[in-house]
């Protein structure tokens, strides 16, 4: 089983060179951690800026730049500076080549849910639906199953969507899938130590697993 | 050229009454336009319509205006971390449109380049689309969202001359270039306030045309949301 | 009688303090020589700069700064230049205060047709569509009747439309026109030593003329 | 950061092929990319159609790829000043689609922001209307018009850096952002390349995610169309 350091460094090896990658809040960002060397990544930030650094040394912070969960953040040799409205213009036209978020439910056919939850205090969904909506590739970074120990992976949503049929492949701590255009999870790859069976029953959707998957290779 | 100088915040929001529009610049609490808040606050005027991508923090930002209960309605993308807010929203004083951050900007944009509608994908098939004209263009499904109409814009930059012109700084640009672009009055407070000539007309990022009222802001908090450093190793 | 400058001086009159300003080709251009001390006005030029100043010094001109007439010019203080879609987007948003521009013919509902001639060749509509389309107040600039004689002051056009329903002023060499709202050119001023009888004759729109109309008063 | 240099306008260019479309920075002779232009000329690929504001004049800008008979369409708003222009298009061997100034460059933006179409109202009422849908909003009415859709967007900057990010200079830089945005492919010549970071990221007019190719140019002759001056006095 993975941890969320785990789920980043298998995340990571879907980066190719040359990449444009908006990383979402949470396990995505720490996909960043874990991008190969010789393998030359931009982070797009959707408040408005290419080419994210690490975070700032103690005391060289600068409250004007921030990434978009307003943590303090750091320019590259090569990065940009944009407003909001051409930020978003990037994302929806599809120049931006990998999206990486969480999520609170996947359906098989690719649904996603991740932004509401009826009865609770709502803080809006940001720059999410944009995202998932215009993405050409877009990974979930989640947990396999809820607080309750019920599956994020379902047959359909059940709480409100944030965008439809854009969801392509899921990380979770159990196992790598991809979401089939017919519908359905497939599994690709077992986390280290997790078998088949674990999975098939932590998983409500349709689920395609052969009983000989591989399991995934880190490092 | 024109000159846009006013006094200060008092005098660049004299004219803004119960019951306006905003537009107010910034994401979370970077680039916001702290003195014209702080001047609202003072003014203490009522029932606003506020559409920012955030609402502040709780004692900060437009968290200000809501302690005061002078906001009426809040159009936003997300608005967590605010506690006042959060109970007003419950309590039914305050109303909130949460919108998709791209479609937020875009209309604005939209106002400012005279576009009276736009096509996104974003909220398609998601209880934002409810009540809008869903159209497809090829094989991709795209909601109608109109252009933002807003009284006024206030917006912050970091260098402005008195011609109107303003440059931001880092990612404190996000929404104030396409909201000073959409406001039928639009205020623009400045870190620094410098001639007409000592800016590079290649490196202006909102035209004067823009801007109808200009001053140099004072005392300036720049608070950190999310203080994320790394020690040296 | 007004010769190219007389109209050019007479337009400069309608510039109020504080304006931004889109000046056409030809007589438009001239209007910039005219504006009195004190008028603080801005001109924008549509490919992509506002704060036009004057042509540069002999040997002080840079190909990489032209105006929509391609000529070489120069910047002001305070001049600032961004791209094509934001020059349009203020002429669409209506933040240019006046535009000035020459006319082949204006109908007495206010439609203009200045860009093509059937039979001719057809060298485009450049940005005129769109600046008729969205300035809130324009003024049109002309020779009040063609080179065989006929009126350019018309009940309808006979050329193919630039826009419709869109002129509010016409300066000619004869006179001032007001175009009303419910159609019909009305008569405001007539210039030194034409007659209002004269102007009727030119004239083949609909006309309302007060016989005691003023001469126009420049400097 | 990633590099998009290449060796020079040939290898830019190497997959545009016969009945490509492309877009060409520029208004009138500004801010032309014409080392592509010769390398296209040298190529001697055909059947093109061209979206650009303008045709060039005769011996130089487009003209040198009308001169070779080797484009198709163009989509242009203005054309005049071009005698093998007026020739082809008289014999039907051209064929010209004139929109308005602000249409052409919107749609180019339309494209770069993933708008499938925008409303403007420039043309509603004329010939510009024939077989367009008209939609009123707020009482006025608009034409729909839709992105464009060019395979390759060949532009013209002053500086570059090896990631890709531009910046033009004065009223060079016209057409050629939007246009950079829009490209399925995006070409971009300048006059200075510089290495990822020698620009300030504030002050960068196209960010490097649009930009396929950069390549620094060389001999650019920058010819002038109008040369107006005044005497000092």
């Amino acid at each position: 089983m993975l941890d969320k350091n785990g789920i980043a460094k298998r995340i990571a090896k879907e980066i190719k060179d040359g990449y444009y990658v908006n990383l979402g809040i949470g396990i995505p960002t720490l996909v960043a951690n874990y991008i190969p060397e010789g393998v030359n990544v931009v982070l797009q930030s959707e408040n408005g800026l290419l080419g994210m650094g690490p975070f700032p040394f103690e005391g060289e912070e600068d409250p004007d730049l921030i990434n978009a969960g307003k943590q303090t953040i750091t320019t590259l040799p090569g990065s940009s500076i944009f407003d909001s409205a051409m930020s978003f213009g990037m994302i929806r036209s599809q120049k931006i080549d990998l999206t990486i978020l969480g999520a609170m439910e996947v359906s098989e056919n690719g649904d996603i849910a991740n932004w509401k939850i009826p009865g609770k205090m709502v803080k809006g969904m940001g720059g999410a639906m944009d995202l998932v909506a215009s993405a050409r590739n877009i990974i979930v970074a989640m947990q396999h199953v809820n607080k309750a120990g019920e599956s994020k992976l379902l047959p359909a949503c059940t709480l409100p969507l944030t965008g439809v049929r854009c969801i392509r492949k899921i990380v979770t701590e159990l196992a790598v899938f991809d979401v089939l255009q017919e519908g359905g999870f497939k599994l690709i790859e077992r986390a280290p130590g997790v078998s088949v069976d674990y999975i098939r029953k932590a998983t409500s959707g349709k689920l395609y697993a052969d009983d000989d998957a591989p399991e995934m290779v880190l490092d | 050229m024109i000159n846009k100088v006013v006094s200060g915040a008092d005098e660049a929001i004299k004219d803004i009454t119960d019951g306006s529009t905003l537009m107010l610049g910034g994401f979370g609490l970077c680039g916001i336009p702290e003195n014209c808040i702080t001047a609202l606050v003072k003014k203490g005027v009522g029932q606003l319509t506020c559409i920012s991508n955030n609402a502040g923090v709780d004692d900060f930002g437009i968290g200000l205006m809501l302690q005061q209960r002078q906001v009426k309605k809040m159009i936003s993308s997300y608005v967590g971390e605010n506690a006042e807010f959060e109970r007003q929203l419950l309590s039914g004083e305050l109303e909130v449109e949460l919108i998709p951050q791209g479609t937020l900007a875009t209309r604005c944009m939209a106002a400012g380049y005279g576009m009276p509608a736009i096509y996104t994908p974003a909220g398609v098939g998601t209880e934002v689309a409810e009540g809008k004209e869903v159209r497809n263009f090829n094989g991709k499904d795209y909601l109608m969202e109109y252009a933002f109409d807003a009284d006024f814009a206030i917006v912050k930059a970091w260098k402005g001359d008195t011609a109107g012109n303003l440059v931001y700084r880092f990612t404190s640009r996000n929404f104030n270039p396409v909201m000073a672009m959409a406001g039928k009055v639009t205020i623009a407070e400045v870190e620094e306030l410098v001639e007409a000539g000592e800016l590079d007309p290649d490196q202006v990022h909102t035209p004067g045309v823009y801007v109808h009222r200009i001053f140099q802001g004072s005392g300036y908090e720049k608070r950190i949301e999310q203080r994320t450093v790394r020690t040296k190793s």
